[in-house]
Parts: C-alpha cells; structure tokens; sequence
C-alpha cells in the first residue's frame, strides 16, 4: 500500500491501463500540453506523446460523440470533462449513443468508454459550475456510474472502468483531488470492481450511506456520534450504478436504521432510491424512516456563507443519525 | 452523366445494387402500410446512386455511418436483405434481434455502423471511426453522412473543426435532398452553399450531382485521393432528392406534386444509369429485365424471411443492456 | 365543457393566450408551414403569423438557447420540441440559463418560457426516441415540472405555464393526443394551478399514484381492481415538481397503501421519490411498503412484444396494488 | 492607430473607462489574492479597447451579453463599479445580492444580460436578446461577446444560421486573445480565420484591431450601418491579448514571457490612446494623471464598499428560485 492524493491515483490508474493496452487514450479540454485542468492527467502527454493524450477544442459535444465513434471502431477512450457541468452539452451522445447502441444492436456494437471528471461542488464556483449529475446518470441503464472517496478506490475503479466493456460515468469531486490516502495498492493488477459498495467504518446503530466527498462528512459525523452514544456505520457506495444492495440491506438488517448522504439535490435522488429500495427489500427492518441529507434544493449560491449552508455537512448528518435514532 | 470510363460490368454491379434498394423499399412501404413494420420507416428512393456512388469507389473495409434513412447503406454495404428486412419487421432474425428497428442496425462484419436516430449524432460518431482508423494505422476511410437538415446541427461544425485540426481520414456526405421533414433547404440553412461552412474550416468542398452514380464515383475517387495524400477530410454535398415522404407517415404537402415528378422524370438515378447502359452499351431490355427478376426474387425472399422470422424470444428484453 | 382532443387542448391553450398576450410565441421545429410533427401547432401560423409561429432549423441547442435569450429580453416563448428526446441536446440551456438565472442574478432575471412538447414513449419508435425525462426535470430547482393527463387539464396547465413567470418543462404524451376527453373548459381564464394533484377516482383501499398516460392504465387496474373487491383511489399528479405531497399524504393516510405508477425507469425516478416521501411524512400511516410500477430498466426495444412488456401496464398495477394489500 | 475623427473630450471619456476597468480588476485580482474573492475570477486586462470600443459606438439602449470574463463589460456599460466589487466578494449589495459571484451578474437598467459561465452559452441567448428587440420593434442591436476558444462550440454556428436567417439585429464580437485557457487559437481552431465561419452562413465579417479603440469604433459603426441598412447581423473579430492568466489560478505557463511583453510593451490599448491624446490632441500628463487620481479614487471606494457590505442574509438561501 502505498500513500497517495486521489489525483495522483487517477493519474497512476490511467498510465498503467495505458501502458497494458495500446487502445487506451485520453482526450479532453486542456489535458495534454496544459497537463489538466486539475493537473490530473500530469505527465501523461510526456509518457504517451499527442497521439494517445488529445488536447480538444471547447466543444464537449463534438469530442464526447468522436469518441463513442472510436470505441465503436476499436478503442478505448477516456473522455475527460473539466467538470461534469460540461458533460450537459453532450449528454445525448452519453445516453444516446454510448449508453443505449448495444441493446439497440443487439449485443453487436459495445461501446467500452470512459467519461470522467469532477462532479458536484468545488469552491465558490457558483451555480453553473456545482451541479452533481450522480443520479441523473443513475437512472439510466447501460451506463455504469461510480463515484469513488479514497485514493485506492479511484485508482481500483478507475482501472475497472477502463477495462469494463461498458460505458462507465466516473464521478471524480475536486475537492479531494489533494486528498491523501492510504490505501492505494501498487499492483498493476488490483481492481475494485464496479457495483460493490464497502463498509468503511463498523457499526450497529445507525447505517450512513454515502459517496464521494460526502464519505469524509459521514466519517466526521460518525465520530461526533459517537461521542454521543451512538455507534454508526458507515456505508460509502463507491458505485452508483448498480448500486449494491445487499451491502445496504445487510447492514440495515443490523442497524435497523438508515440515513442517506449525497451532496446533489433531493428530489429523485440517490437517497430517494434508497428510500425505494427500503421500502422494497427492508421495510421490516426499518425501526425508523429512513432519512435524507442532501444539498439544499437550490442553485448553489456563490456567497461563502450561503454555499457552507447549501451543502451537507457533519452537522447535517448528526442530526438526521439522531433523529432516526429518536435521540433528537 | 459523366462519360463512362466504368467498365458495363461495373455498370451492371451498380443498376442492380440501385435497384436493389429501390424494390426493397419499396416493399418495406408496403409492409409499413400492412402494419408489419412499425415505428418510424424513411425511405431512400430516389437517393440511390450517392450511396451506390460512394461505394463504388470506396474500399471494401471503409466504413460507413449515416442517420435514420439507413436501409439503402445497408444494402450498399453488402448486408444481408433478409436480415435488413427481418429487423424492419422486429424479428429475432433481424439484424439487431429485432430491439433496434428501423433507425438501428449494424454491421461491424460489413464494416456498418449504424443507423443513428438523433439527427447529428453520427457525424461525431464518423469522425470518431475514422480517428480510429488513424490511431490504429488501418488505412480506412470513414464515410460519414448527414443530411441537409442536420448539416445545421452545432456538433457538426465542431466535427468539421477536429476533422480538420487531427487531419481525420473522413468524408463527410451531405445528402442534400432538398428537405429535413416538411422545411426546404433554404429555409433551414443559411448560406450559400452547404459545404461552404466546411471550407470555412479549411475542409476541402464541392457540391456533386447526386443523381448520376458516375459523377457520386468521380467525386468519391477525387476525395479518396486528397484524404490519401494528406490533405485532410473532404465534404462532397450531394445534390439529390427523395421521392416519398420524410417518414411513411408525411403526406408530404409541403412541395409541389410537379417538383417531385420532374425529378422522378429526368433525373432519376435508375433511368440515368439505365439509359447510359443502353446507349453506351449496347445493353438490351432483356438483360435488364432478368436483373430487375433477379431483385424481385432477393426482396421477395426477404419479406418472406422476415415475416416467418420469430418475434424475439422474451428474455430478450433483459439481455445486452451492458456486457 | 366541451370534448376535444388533447391535442386540440393544447392548441387553444396556445392559441388563447397569444391572443391574450403579445408577447407569447412558438418556435419549434416544424410548428409552422407543416402544422407541427404532431400536429399540435394546426392553425397557429395562418392566426399568428410567421413573426409568432416560427420555424426553426434542426439545431435544439441553439434555438433553446436563443429562446431563453429572447425571455431575458421581455418574450414569452413556448419552445416546441419535436420529442423530448431532442431536448437532450439542449438541456445545458434549459437547466444553466434558464433554470438557474433566476437565483443567480438574486432575482433580477427571470426567465418567463415553456419547454414543451411528446416525453416518454410513442409506439415503436426505438430505444433513441422513447425516453421519460420526468424525473431528470423534477430533480432540479428554478423549474416546474408539469405532465398531463386529460385534456382539460393539458389546456388549463398550459396556460398556467404559460403565464408563469419560472420555466416550466411541460411534458405530453404522443399516444394521448388524439384521445378525447369532455373536461375541457371554455372559459378562457380558466387556469388549472401548477402544483396541485387531482384525485380522479376515489377509494379507500389503497392509492395509486401515476401522471401521463400512467393515470389511463392507473384507472384501468381501478377497475379491473373493483372486481376483486379491492378499492382503488387514482391521483393524478399532474405536476411533478413542485409535487403535491399533501394530496398523496392524505390519501395515505385513509388507505394506508401507496403504488407508484411511471413510464419511466425506476432507479432515482419519481417513484424512488414518493418512497422517500412516505418514508419521512407519512411512515406511521404505512400498512404495507410503497411499491414501485416503472418503465423496465432497459433502453426500449422496438420488438412489438418486448415493447408491450417493457413499458407498464395495467395488469402490473393489479399486481402491484394487490402486493400491498397483501392480496397476493 | 487610425486616424481621429473622435473629440478630445471623447477620446478622454474612453480613456478613463478603460482606466476604470484597468484599475478595477488590478484591485479585484489583489481581492482575489487576500482571499476576499474566491471561486472563479478572470480578469479583462489588456482587452479593455474592445468593449469600449463597441461601447463608443453603441446605442445607450444596445443591450449587451458576454462570457464569465464580464467585469470589464459591466463597467462599460456604466455599471456601479461597488456594486460589481460587493458581488465579486459575495456581499447582500452585490449586483446578485452575493449569490452569484464574478461571473453571473445581470442589470437590466443598464442592457447588461451576464456574465454566463458555461462557454457557448450566451451566444444563442444573445442573438435571443435581438429576436426580442426585433420582435418589439425597439430598433436595439445586441453586442454578444465570445471568446476564440468559445467560437468553436457547435451552438455558435447554430446561432450564425438563425440570425443570418432571421436577420436578427446582432452583432457577433470574437474576442480573439489567442488562448482558451492554455491552448492557443492554432490548435484549437481550425480554418484560416475565425470570423470566416459566420461568413458562410452569409454573415458579414472582418478582422479588427482590438488593442485600438478607434479601430473598434470604427468596425463597429460600420457593422450598425451595415444591420439598420437591413443586411442582416455581423461578426467582428477583435484581435486581442490578455495579459494575465485564464483565472486568477492559471500560471499562464504555456507561452513565452516575451509574447506578454511584447503586447504589453507594444499594443496596450491605454498606452496607445494615450500617445494618440498627448500628440494629437495636446493633452497634458497633468490632465491625465488626474483621470488616473480619481479613477483610483473611485475603485478604493468600490473595495471599501464590497469589504463593508454584509454577507447575504440567510434566509436569501432560499428567494429566487422561483418567482
Ligand atoms: C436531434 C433531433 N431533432 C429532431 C429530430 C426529428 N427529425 C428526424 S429526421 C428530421 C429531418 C432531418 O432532415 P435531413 O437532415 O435533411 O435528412 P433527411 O430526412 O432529408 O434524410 C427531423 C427533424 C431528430 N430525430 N433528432
Ligand atoms: C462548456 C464549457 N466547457 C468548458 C468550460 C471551462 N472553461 C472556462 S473558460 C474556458 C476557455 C475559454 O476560452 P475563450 O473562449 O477563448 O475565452 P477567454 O477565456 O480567452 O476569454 C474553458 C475551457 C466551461 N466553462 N464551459
Ligand atoms: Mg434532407
Ligand atoms: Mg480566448
């Protein structure tokens, strides 16, 4: 294990997989010579030369619907977003094309492609630059959507989603980029398959499930509890779609308790699938409704205090574990 | 037309291939009208010779995507009529197992890829092929149609924009039959021409009488030659017509009847060739009409295949939504 | 009353409050010379002229775009898309301009336009065509989202979007436009309020809760329901966001049971969402857990069989409603 | 720079503007760095001429719309430069009331339509804001701003096909700096110009120097001329440079010191007006260094004002989703 930032594992998952099959390349807004928006491609261009690390126009679309062509004629494209925000201008090459060809071939046509970049709020970027897509890609199938919190599970994913034949929707979030974890493995080898969801912290009398960014507000907020009385466990989703029940359901069977984080907004959210799927597979073990903490349902404000107020955090998360617990 | 240098043996290959897809057509209309094919259902006819043209001069493994008013191309590409037919019909023998219709099918064997619904999106998606060609050194060209109306979708400017930039082994075909649904070329599309907005991105351009497969081959061989020497991708805009409705379901009221006859008199793709064949030569009636028996037969066969084909079996439902 | 269709609905929804006011116009493609692809537009041009009917060229984006640009400037657009498929293409539009100016210019912008025009699946149209966007819309704020069923509401909702001052995403149903229904009003200020849910058949054993053509096959298995002795109340939701929480909590509240209807694919959809609801207003009233009817989660095959089986129906509502009442 | 047929008193009032937005984001950039703005922050410098420029030549009730790199237009088209200052550091007296920042301010009463963040965007809503002045018959042409990086988004050219077709009262203005953020116009934008792509939509267009003031007043004259005349809409492509990086976070690595240098040293546009207001109208440094005084005077209020303006209220979390 080896102690890395989550950019520097996103990087190191992406040159080994370029390095093991030539049919990998990346392109994107400035992810070549400009080494990323986010430095998350540094180095590549050196490695691999222009051929294989593609510097595009500001044209999402355009570039986004070219590289469904070159996965449907042989390649392996990572498609970098400088922030998902973009990715709305080529969404109906996302779901219409890469998503839906092969059933609509037949099985024939795969479309083996990565999208990925940061996802949901950075700082002060106001509005138009902090929108979470998780369950918009969620909700459509043929995709497959992970959204990842440490290091090790970025580069383990990220290294699956290359080599899945599938579309994948890699939700990266900015803010952790710098991050330091871990757990980061250095086998070339070790993936994290998509559609597994992992306990990161144990505990019986609460479940806390969440994703992304949202992992490390959970953690805090757990320990809070925990000086509280109250021993939660926390559930980080790691893949969006397919989201993996049985891990939720298990630890609800225990907990007989759910609150559900995501930073995005509420209504028809993450956290309202799993309200769903509550209702579907464990409403006998429910001991409480299950609770939503999620973005306020608002366009992000670029004030500082009112970003801090949009946003979940800790605090937000305490409450509805209390609450839950009937200890508000 | 343009004076022959084409073999009549090649000539021949091309009049059966135009009508081909002509008789085929027009059997799916009738098989659209007994409520066998469902859905949406463009027609080619009257476009024949652009596709015919193009493969003509292309190479066997090029590769060809276009829109929605696919089954011509299909055909062109050498695939199967029955298969073509039984997924029309939305069989398990169709070409997409009967889960794509229409809009949807593919050939990776015929080097097809699709049959695309959204207008626009396969211009990307044929810049992207030929990225592919590029990247893997395969020394293939990417065929890429539009028609006229997507010609203004926005990710068709950025296309020709990478084209240009990556110097992209594409040929971008703009079907210009005069209409995208009920709205003429001129009132959709601004400008003079409608390769002219390519050129503006130092694309090389021309427009091209579609209707005369010889001119479409002239052309193709000309854009071959310029992609082979490294001039970057070309965009030929094919000046032709389509004589039915945008979809079975346009009545088509938006134009004059006697537009659509006057093209169906002098300029009609088949007629053209037919005549060149007959004057130039010396090909009789009777060798014609055994290949006019010849398609009947193919497209005869079709339809019977595709209407006892299968629906597709109820698993199908859950199957290929992922690897 | 009168009986008209619910295209014809639409269309005297349109065509009064053009009348009404000036600044109220259509733009689309084929909504002009053709009489729109569907025919809801019939007759606008020859009353308006091409100065408030205009057609545009195939370019979603842009047209969007410049129809957000001309609310800015002090219009009323009504922008028709073909499908809803095609607003793929300008969501970026729609949910970064339009949904968000509002917020982000801390309300000095607004933005006063209808996205209008076929959501979720006609027959047979294939995969690329079929697609339910309910749910996309309803997750995100500085939009109303408001979906029909009869014709009486499609022209009282329509002139309420219209006349609202926020965008509003309306989204019909292709198959019902040629249905009649006799709930039509003739007063030419008769507005149905966005927001407000309707209860069209009461019951008292269990509710379903549906919007679009749904609330047809929601009161089909009402009555196929009647006849084995179970009691059905129908809500039609009619707007999706802001949803009537309160319509369907009081309905739960006497029936104790709750089955949601859609089209559309299941995960994060507006059933994920009622689920949550329950979960936290109306969890003590449950007998028995929300059940979810939804599109099946594959893209949508054109195959007459698989078509009729991916999409809901009424048999699936039965069995649904039954599972709740534990009649199963 | 061309010759003045433009008053002294003229010239002094575009010299001060300039100043006025040379000063003002000196200062915002110092904001950014004491942490007092956060997010987002791209800074106009050393494109000053070609907003005021346009704005010269402009119509008081023009209206306005540009991309996130807005401060300078806003303070062209006389917004109060405290309450851009107040949105800057997300403050209740910001133009947004604080909640939305350097790149999302409006003022209707001023004709200024953003500041919008998503690059392409504004384009199509510019030619929008002329749909509606033509619809209303307000005789009022839009001046819609993009950048070369954002001149290659598909719903630009989506936008050249409307407005050449509507013949829409807007005036397209490239603002050619060279650089997308770190990528230069050559390998981002293919074809020989930029503004050669509005041309084959039927769109009038040229090439301007965008570091002289009068030059762009000038194009932009005759570009009104040219739409009042009933031609339909125009694009201008300023020839311009920014001197700092893309955003206050962008080192700018990616060209030589030298280029900077160079423009700075050779082509800054209040420089050069400068030289143009000493030798040909005998304007003294005393008068000018006035100008200077009071403009400095003017932005130290502005930051004093955004410093002391409370944060926005909590309860403003929750207005202005819906009306
Ligand atoms: C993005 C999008 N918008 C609208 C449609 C509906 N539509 C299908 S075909 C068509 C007309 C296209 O015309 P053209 O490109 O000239 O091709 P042709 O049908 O003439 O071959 C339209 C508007 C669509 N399928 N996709
Ligand atoms: C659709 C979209 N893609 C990418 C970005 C990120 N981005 C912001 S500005 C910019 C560069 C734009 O360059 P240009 O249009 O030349 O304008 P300039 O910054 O030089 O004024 C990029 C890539 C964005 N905001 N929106
Ligand atoms: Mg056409
Ligand atoms: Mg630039």
């Amino acid at each position: 294990m080896t102690t890395t930032t989550v950019r520097e594992a996103l990087k190191d998952a992406m040159a080994e997989e370029m390095r093991r099959d030539e049919s990998v390349f990346l392109m994107g807004e400035e992810v070549a010579e400009y080494q990323g928006a986010y430095k998350v491609s540094q180095g590549l261009l050196d490695e691999f030369g222009d051929k294989r690390v593609v510097d595009t126009p500001i044209t999402e679309h355009g570039f986004a619907g070219l590289a469904v062509g070159a996965a449907f004629g042989g390649l392996k494209p990572i498609v970098e977003f400088m922030t998902f925000n973009f990715a709305m201008q080529a969404i109906d090459q996302i779901i219409n094309s890469a998503a839906k060809t092969l059933y609509m071939s037949g099985g024939q046509m795969g479309c083996p492609i990565v999208f990925r970049g940061p996802n949901g709020a950075a700082a002060r970027v106001g509005a138009q630059h902090s929108q979470c897509y998780a369950s918009w890609y969620a909700h459509c199938p043929g995709l497959k959507v992970v959204a990842p919190y440490s290091a090790g599970d970025a580069k383990g994913l990220m290294k699956a989603a290359i080599r899945d034949p599938n579309p994948v929707i890699f939700l990266e979030n900015e803010i952790t980029y710098g991050h330091e974890f871990d757990d980061v493995s250095d086998d070339e080898d070790h993936i994290i398959p998509i559609g597994k969801a992992k306990i990161v912290r144990e505990g019986k009398d609460v479940t806390i499930v969440a994703f992304s960014i949202m992992v490390m507000y959970a953690l805090e907020a757990a320990e809070k509890l925990a000086k509280e009385g109250i021993d939660a466990e926390v559930i980080d989703l790691r893949t969006i779609r397919p989201l993996d029940k049985e891990t939720v359901i298990n630890s609800v069977k225990k907990t007989n308790r759910l609150v559900s984080v995501e930073e995005g907004w509420p209504t028809c959210g993450i956290g309202s699938e799993l309200s769903a799927i509550m209702m579907e597979d464990a409403f006998d073990y429910l001991d409480a409704p299950v609770a939503r903490v999620a973005g306020v349902d608002v366009p992000l404000p670029y004030a500082e205090n009112l970003e801090e107020l949009a946003l979940p955090r800790a605090k937000d998360i305490v409450k509805a574990a209390k609450k839950v617990c009937y200890k508000l | 037309m343009v004076a022959s240098k084409t073999s009549k043996k090649d000539l021949l290959a091309y009049y059966e291939k135009m009508l081909l897809i002509r008789r085929f057509e027009e059997r799916a209309g009738q098989l659209y009208g007994m409520g066998l094919i469902g859905g949406f259902c463009h027609l080619y006819i009257g476009q024949e010779a652009v596709v015919i043209g193009i493969k003509a001069a292309a190479r066997e493994d090029d590769s060809f995507v276009t829109s929605y008013r696919d089954h011509g191309h299909m055909l062109a590409c050498d695939m199967d009529p029955k298969g073509v037919m039984a997924e029309l019909t939305g069989r398990a023998d169709g070409y997409s197992r009967g889960k794509g219709g229409s809009m949807h099918m593919f050939s990776r064997e015929k080097n097809f890829y699709g049959g695309h619904g959204i207008v626009g999106a396969q211009i990307p998606i044929g810049a992207g092929l030929a990225f592919s060609h590029k990247y893997m050194n395969e020394d293939r060209i990417c065929f890429t149609f539009m028609g006229d109306g997507a010609s203004n979708q926005g990710q068709v400017a950025e296309t020709y924009n990478m084209a240009a930039l990556w110097n992209l082994p594409v040929v971008f075909v703009i079907e210009n039959n005069k209409y995208g649904m009920g709205t003429s070329v001129n009132r959709a599309c601004a400008g003079e021409t409608l390769y002219g907005r390519a050129t503006a991105y130092g694309i090389e351009g021309r427009q091209v009488d579609g209707q005369d497969v010889l001119a479409v081959k002239q052309a193709t061989e000309d854009a071959i030659a310029h992609i082979k020497a490294g001039k970057g991708p070309v965009v030929l805009e094919m000046m032709t017509y389509r004589y039915r409705g945008h979809s079975m379901s346009d009545p088509a009221k938006y134009r004059a009847k006697e537009e659509v006859e006057d093209m169906k008199t002098n300029s009609d793709p088949i007629v053209r060739l037919k005549g060149l064949l007959m004057s130039d030569h010396k090909t009789s009636e009777d060798e014609l009409q055994a290949i006019d028996k010849n398609i009947v037969a193919i497209v005869k066969e079709a339809v019977e295949f595709a209407k006892e084909s299968p629906l597709p079996d109820e698993s199908e439902l859950y199957t290929d939504v992922l690897k």
